[in-house]
């Protein structure tokens, strides 16, 4: 379980989190939502340690995770997609997947002068693994392309399979389905789901209200840096502090 | 102690102007450029030859840098213009390339040994400091030409066009800015700066066709202590590079703290600027890149 | 330059990266005033035609012309002053600069109208007048867009090439896009070019509708001729049923 | 002059022609140059005709080894002339000796060149000759109390450690000693402490363009003193006005004699650039040693170098060499700087 | 022209090592390194101490390969704080510094005069010893050329965020590189040692290390023969471009000065002509395997 405690950041004299606290379950996918500028992205940085908060702790299965170390954080089980891909842009497509996965031999120095056969095992494993991730991503024909030569959407695409490779315990992503072609987004809503079944805690943050309500089983609403509202997908449609500063008219 | 200051503000200004032409060029074109030394020396040797022709210094000088402004141009179109792309380390060994190149054309026609301006100046009393009319007119065109460009780059629009464009070429080109115009004025006008700086410096000592050897390192260094990109920065690096230098052999460390005088052996001067550099360098605040934040 | 001829025309353009080919042979009209959507899958090259159409990718074939006058060799700068406006699907703001220097450079044609520019992309986006003095690049993502819209609508282009301009946009934010992209078009009669995966909202503003397969436009056709049953289709491998090759 | 049947004797130089000590070097070879062609004009060494093969070390460890290997092993000399910094020249020895070639230095003075005998020689005096000369000559000028300018390397440090040590038995004081790195820009800041120590005379040694620098800085600061200078004709008076009658010094006896006074004019006569300075006699006595040696009957080789040394009237004056190879005795001129020129005002 | 063929193939050798050294930092681990002369000059000047203070050759070894893994790690620990044109400068600084101590402390290692060391007299053993050492420096790259670690190195040299996001703290790859490249570097500085028979400050300058970058990325940073093709190509230049001088039988201050503008001018245009360098770094494949 991860559990957020009254978290705050401040940029420059710029509020972005004004202590918040929510509590994500394994098994379940919690929504993120809010404003632009609201301070969702912000929030999953200080979850995955890049950024260290001012104030507030997190926990995850009742243990702080470790702030402003992100490989630590990672190292505990936990992956992330950004807003904006990182990617190994003069890398393949296949490295970079490849570069997701836990727990490679093959990265000891030791273990590869002394015991090339162990490395050469995990990595055939690892290849199999990455594979499969990419046919179901779409991304299998382009496997030996630079990561950088891909279309925006595929960026987005690639970043949450890179992910998807660690196995975590917790999976944060940042806008997955952002300009992301809608029948891959049905995918993801598949796989997200099929996630959550495994038992791993996922917390989503998407402006695409159709997703949102399709694959979150809570939602939290940000704005200004701290929640106005929380409930179920349904619940929130009908908030009406959200209808005036989220989702507008149409909404 | 006074005279250490004086030493250190003089030394910081040579370096201060051919620095932010460095710093200029490194915030467009995002690579060191070794050849920009080069054009101070070469600048330098322009105003020399100009001068032995018998024009009046300030006009030789002005001359000079026009033309070595128009010698980076040159440059830029020839060589690093084809190489748009490339890394940014392999621009910086071409650039080293093309400083091996002008570095011996100097010297195969001016020949390898030192020469020196033939200026005579007047020294004042300041204090229990020596200052000549020369110093005063380094600083003085120093402190004009940096106030210049910092404005130019920061208040008018040509300036951030710059700035933009060294941030996102191909977004910057739908804004409607062109970049090779761009670029070339602002070759111009580091080559130019660099011409100014290599004529002062070389005004102040004496012209080598290696004195770019000389010069680089205080140059990168003060350049990389004021964050690489901006001219305040440079000016920065070389007040502090400059005084590290100065005050370490120039301060009579006995006389601070007994009655007995100590210097330190002045052997020890470039250790001190470098080791003032690293420490400068490992102490400043960390720069967040935050391109990796999103 | 003709009276009649559409604003920007692609005549059998090909193009694409280094040696890299993108595009094949692609044609296509934007008529004038119109909306006129392009959808495809993820690097079916949506991007790419924009960027093409902007003078950003290697040409290799074909011509294209703006308002009748061919811009083919023009370069992207040329382009920009000739009155074509484009919000790039990514890097789309100078994210090293303040927020001002970036509306400054939205104005760069005009510096004289920057004042009246900037007052006005202020007032669509009040998020952005408290982050004036911020570095472009610790905007947030919808706010990153927000800015690259208002560069780019600063210009006062002729013609709009917009690359999903919703993406990482708040619903109450699309709402205020699609409404001044409608507007704008309406009131200065100017064509756009929009890429959406938001198809729903980018069917409800546009006109017509081109659809993108592997670097082809598949079928044009009428927003009130799109079905379902063709979206999915086109989506996952582009046979769309009635299209066939495309008609300018 | 007679006919040069036979094949010529390939001799190396290596020198400094780019990077630091350019004029030096180059005058060195100049000299070189003026000595082979005065052999070959005389009908070569025992009918040998003299060829120069001209490499630049460009004051790199690694380039004097690659300018070295390449002398050695592809056009097969048997000697080498070398201008270089004590640590190239020790760079190259040891291959020297392994390949029983002969090394000539005409530059260097470090005391580790005596470690080659044999196989290195040296035109030049070692420092601590010609230290140990100015600083007991100093000694007898009235100057009770000295401060030391000089470069940091081992010319500087090798000349300074000899000239004080013979000050102070003399019974002077050494205030201070102020090693500068070469090349700097200026030397304000390091020649500051003589404004508070007021020493009564400065010692110095260094090269041409340094010492203009130094020189500037001591006016710009108002230093009265005068100069004391191992070599002052390799300095560069920066100012006559001020330097007139402030330059003194020890140098080579050897330059003024009959050979010098020769080659300076077959040099003003070839070269248009003034007076030659004292490296154009190092070579060319180099050079002339060499071919003495090679024209005996048993070749050139250690032998015979050793033995055309005795009785060598150089352009240096006479050459003697300890057994290490290195030069001793050297003649021994007081020199002054008046009135626009350097001036011989004894021996010692 | 045997022996000289065997120094040019020994030195190229030697510094091919340096190449590789740099090369496992910057074209793998993206580590701007301008003072990699630091650690061949510890390396060399182990021997140099063992000899001025009469220790037994294999302790002069030793102790210049542990100088230099030992100053690796220390120029290291900045590196968290920095970003990589700064460290870049660090590490330059800290080589001028070290090279301006050996200068001025005479007592450690002879002072700017430098000291002798045992020298490996046969020209054929030289040569041996290196390409044996070149041998196994490639050896161990390769290996981890092309294996996961070398692809998390690569990983980081692209982004650093990204590797710390998929769990992997790039500061300990890092310290790792520093540490087998700083000791690849110090091994070669100790052979070059014994093969000169010398030592002295004024072969270690940062103009050194800007030869060995030039050889890098004229070769082809990334990939493992680019390093080894660059030093070849760089030194053979040098020495080549002497013969071109000798031949065209200008007066000899002229030759010299356009034998530089020479080797300049070949170093552009070989980036005009070719790029990526000489070897362009390898295009990886990924096959799926069937189980
Ligand atoms: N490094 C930074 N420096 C300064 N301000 C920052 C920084 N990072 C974020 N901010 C500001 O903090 C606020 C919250 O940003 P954040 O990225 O968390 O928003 P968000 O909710 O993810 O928005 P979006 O939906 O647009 O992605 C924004 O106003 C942003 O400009
Ligand atoms: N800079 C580039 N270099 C090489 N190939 C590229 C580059 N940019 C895009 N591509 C390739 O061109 C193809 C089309 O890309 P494009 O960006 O036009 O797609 P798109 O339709 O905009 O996709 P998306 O919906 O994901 O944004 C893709 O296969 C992509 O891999
Ligand atoms: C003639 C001398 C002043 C030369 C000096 N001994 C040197 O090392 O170069
Ligand atoms: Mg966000
Ligand atoms: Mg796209």
């Amino acid at each position: 379980m991860l559990s957020i405690r009254d978290v705050a950041v401040s940029f420059a004299g710029v509020r972005a989190l004004d202590g918040v606290s929510l509590e994500a379950h394994p098994g379940r996918i919690l929504g993120l939502i809010g404003p632009n500028g609201s301070g969702k992205s912000t929030l999953l940085n200080v979850v995955a340690g890049v950024i260290a908060p001012e104030a507030g702790t997190v926990l995850l299965d009742g243990r702080p995770l470790p702030a402003g170390a992100p490989h630590a954080v990672a190292a505990q089980g936990v992956a992330r997609t950004f807003q904006i891909p990182n990617l190994a842009r003069r890398l393949t497509v296949a490295q970079n997947m490849l570069a997701g996965a836990r727990r490679q031999p093959g990265e000891a120095l030791a273990t590869l002068l002394f015991r090339p056969g162990r490395a050469q095992r995990a990595e055939a494993a690892a290849v199999r693994a990455a594979f499969d991730m990419l046919d179901r991503l779409g991304l299998a024909h382009l496997a030996d392309h630079p990561a950088g030569s891909l279309s925006g959407g595929q960026q987005k695409l690639l970043s949450m399979g890179m992910a998807m490779m660690a196995d975590p315990r917790l999976i944060l992503l940042d806008e997955p389905a952002a300009g992301v072609n809608p029948v891959l987004v049905a995918h993801q809503v598949v796989f997200l789901k099929a996630m959550a079944a495994e038992g791993r805690t996922v917390m989503l943050i998407e402006h695409n209200m159709e997703m949102v309500a399709d694959v979150c089983d809570e939602v939290v609403v940000l704005d200004a840096g701290a929640v106005i509202a929380r409930g179920s997908p349904a619940e929130i449609r009908r908030d009406a502090r959200v209808m005036r500063s989220y989702l507008g008219e149409i909404g | 102690m006074l005279q250490v200051l004086v030493n250190a503000l003089v030394y910081a200004s040579e370096i201060a102007i051919i620095a932010v032409g460095v710093a200029l060029t490194y915030s467009v074109v995002r690579f060191a450029n070794f050849a920009h030394i080069q054009y101070a020396v070469i600048g330098a040797y322009a105003s020399f030859a100009l001068d032995r022709c018998g024009l009046p210094l300030p006009l030789a000088v002005a001359v000079s840098a026009a033309l070595t402004g128009l010698l980076a141009i040159a440059v830029e179109r020839l060589v690093f213009a084809p190489l748009q792309g490339l890394r940014p380390e392999a621009k910086m060994i071409v650039s080293w390339g093309v400083a091996l190149l002008l570095r011996s054309l100097v010297a195969a026609v001016f020949g390898g040994a030192a020469q020196v301006f033939e200026v005579e100046t007047d020294s004042h009393l300041v204090g229990d400091a020596v200052v000549t009319g020369l110093d005063i007119a380094v600083v003085a065109t120093t402190i004009l030409a940096m106030t210049a460009l910092h404005l130019a780059m920061t208040r008018t629009r040509i300036g951030t066009a710059l700035r933009a464009l060294a941030d996102n070429r191909d977004l910057a080109r739908t804004r409607g800015i062109a970049p090779e115009r761009l670029t070339a004025l602002m070759w111009f006008v580091s080559g130019a700066f660099a011409a100014l700086g290599g004529t002062l410096f070389a005004l102040e000592t004496r012209l080598q066709p290696d004195m770019d050897l000389q010069i680089l390192l205080p140059v990168f260094a003060a350049v990389t202590l004021g964050g690489l990109t901006s001219v305040g920065g440079a000016v920065l690096g070389a007040c502090i590079l400059s005084l590290a230098q100065n005050i370490a052999i120039g301060v009579d460390f006995g006389a601070l703290f007994t009655s007995g005088s100590w210097f330190l052996p002045s052997q020890f001067r470039d250790t001190i600027a470098v080791a003032a550099m690293v420490l400068v360098l490992c102490l400043r605040p960390r720069h967040h890149r935050s391109s990796g934040l999103r | 330059m003709t009276a009649s001829a559409p604003p920007l025309q692609l005549d059998a353009v090909t193009a694409g990266y280094g040696p890299l080919v993108i595009l094949d042979r692609l044609s296509l009209a934007l008529q004038p005033d119109e909306i006129l959507l392009v959808l495809g899958a993820n690097g079916s090259g949506k991007s790419t035609l924009l960027k093409t159409a902007m003078g950003l990718t290697r040409l290799a074939g074909g011509r294209l012309a703006l308002a009748g006058e061919d811009i083919t060799a023009w370069p992207a700068h040329r382009r920009a002053a000739a009155g074509i406006g484009y919000v790039p699907q990514t890097g789309n703001v100078f994210a090293g600069l303040s927020v001002r220097d970036n509306l400054r450079m939205g104005a760069f044609l005009r510096p004289a109208a920057q004042a009246a520019a900037q007052a006005a992309v202020l007032d669509l986006f009040p998020r952005l007048a408290e982050r004036l003095a911020a570095r472009a690049g610790a905007l947030s993502g919808g706010e990153r867009r927000m800015l690259s819209i208002a560069l780019t609508m600063m210009a006062e282009p002729r013609l709009l090439l917009l690359d999903e301009p919703s993406s990482d946009l708040a619903p109450a934010a699309i709402d205020l896009v699609f409404a001044a992209i409608d507007r704008i078009r309406r009131e200065r009669r100017i064509p756009v070019l929009l890429v959406e995966q938001n198809v729903a909202r980018g069917l409800a503003l546009a006109d017509r509708v081109v659809v993108m397969v592997r670097g082809r436009a598949a079928a044009t056709m009428p927003v009130g001729a799109v079905t379902s049953g063709d979206l999915h289709a086109l989506f996952l491998d582009g046979s769309v049923g009635a299209g066939g090759p495309s008609q300018p | 002059a007679p006919a040069q049947t036979k094949e010529p004797i390939a001799i190396g130089v290596i020198a400094n022609l780019t990077g630091t000590d350019v004029k030096s070097s180059t005058a060195m070879v100049r000299g070189v140059e003026l000595a082979a062609e005065a052999v070959n004009a005389a009908g070569g060494a025992d009918g040998h005709p003299i060829k120069l093969i001209v490499e630049d070390s460009q004051y790199k460890t690694q380039e004097a080894l690659n300018a070295a290997t390449k002398l050695f092993d592809v056009d097969k000399v048997p000697a080498v002339i070398m201008f270089g910094g004590s640590s190239l020249e020790l760079a190259v020895a040891p291959i020297a000796k392994a390949k029983g070639k002969l090394l000539i230095n005409t530059s260097s003075s470090s005391p580790k060149l005596g470690e080659f005998p044999g196989t290195l020689y040296s035109i030049l005096p070692l420092d601590d000759i010609v230290g140990k000369a100015l600083g007991a000559w100093v000694a007898t000028q009235s100057v009770k109390s000295v401060a030391f300018v000089v470069p940091n390397n081992t010319f500087g440090i090798g000349l300074m450690d000899a000239s004080a040590a013979a000050f102070e038995a003399a019974g002077g004081k050494v205030l201070t000693k102020i090693v500068y790195s070469e090349g700097q820009p200026d030397y304000r800041t390091d020649l500051q402490q003589l404004l508070a120590r007021q020493p009564d005379a400065i010692i110095t040694a260094g090269y041409g363009d340094d010492s203009r620098t130094v020189f500037k800085a001591a006016r710009g600061l108002g230093l009265k003193q005068s100069w004391y200078a191992a070599y002052p004709s390799i300095l560069t008076v920066e100012n006559e006005a001020w330097m007139n009658g402030r330059l003194l010094g020890v140098d080579d006896g050897g330059l003024t004699g009959a050979t010098a006074a020769k080659v300076a004019a077959a040099y003003k006569a070839k070269h248009d650039d003034g007076e030659p300075t004292p490296h154009v006699f190092y070579g060319y006595d180099a050079l002339m040693l060499i071919a003495k040696a090679a024209a005996m009957p048993a070749g050139l080789g250690p032998t015979s170098l050793e033995a055309a040394v005795k009785g060598y009237d150089g352009a240096t004056g006479p050459i003697v060499w300890n057994a290490n190879g290195q030069r001793i005795d050297p003649p021994i001129d007081i020199i002054a700087y008046k009135d626009g020129k350097f001036a011989t005002i004894g021996h010692q | 022209m045997v022996d000289f063929l065997v120094f040019a193939v020994t030195m190229i050798a030697v510094w091919s090592v340096v190449a590789l050294s740099l090369n496992l930092q910057f074209g793998l681990t993206g580590l701007v390194n301008f003072g990699q002369i630091l650690p061949v000059g510890l390396g060399a000047f182990g021997p140099a101490i063992a000899a001025q203070h009469g220790l037994p050759i294999p302790a002069g070894i030793a102790l210049g390969l542990a100088l230099a893994a030992a100053a690796g790690l220390v120029v290291l620990a900045p590196v968290r704080r920095l970003t990589q044109d700064y460290w870049a400068l660090v590490t330059l600084g800290v080589a001028e510094i070290f090279r301006l101590m050996m200068v001025n402390l005479p007592a450690v290692a002879g002072g700017a005069d430098g000291t002798t060391v045992a020298r490996i007299a046969d020209p054929f053993a030289a040569m041996a010893i290196a390409l044996a050492l070149l041998g196994a420096a490639a050896l161990l790259c390769l290996r981890i050329d092309r294996s996961p670690l070398g692809r998390m190195l690569r990983v980081i040299r692209e982004d650093e965020m990204l590797a710390a996001a998929l769990g992997r703290n790039p500061f300990r790859f890092q310290a790792l590189v520093v540490l087998v490249s700083w000791a690849m570097a110090g091994a070669a500085g100790a052979l070059y040692a014994h093969i000169v028979g010398y030592v002295a400050p004024s072969s270690f300058t940062v103009a050194e290390t800007f030869i060995v970058w030039t050889a890098l990325i004229l070769g082809g940073p990334g990939s493992l023969v680019g390093p080894l093709v660059g030093t070849a190509f760089v030194q053979l230049l040098g020495v080549s471009t002497r013969f071109v001088a000798a031949w065209s039988g200008l007066p000899f201050d002229l030759v010299a000065n356009l034998r530089l503008a020479v080797f300049g001018l070949a170093l552009i245009l070989v980036f005009l002509l070719r790029r990526e360098g000489l070897c362009p770094e390898r295009k990886v494949v990924t096959r799926a395997v069937d189980p």
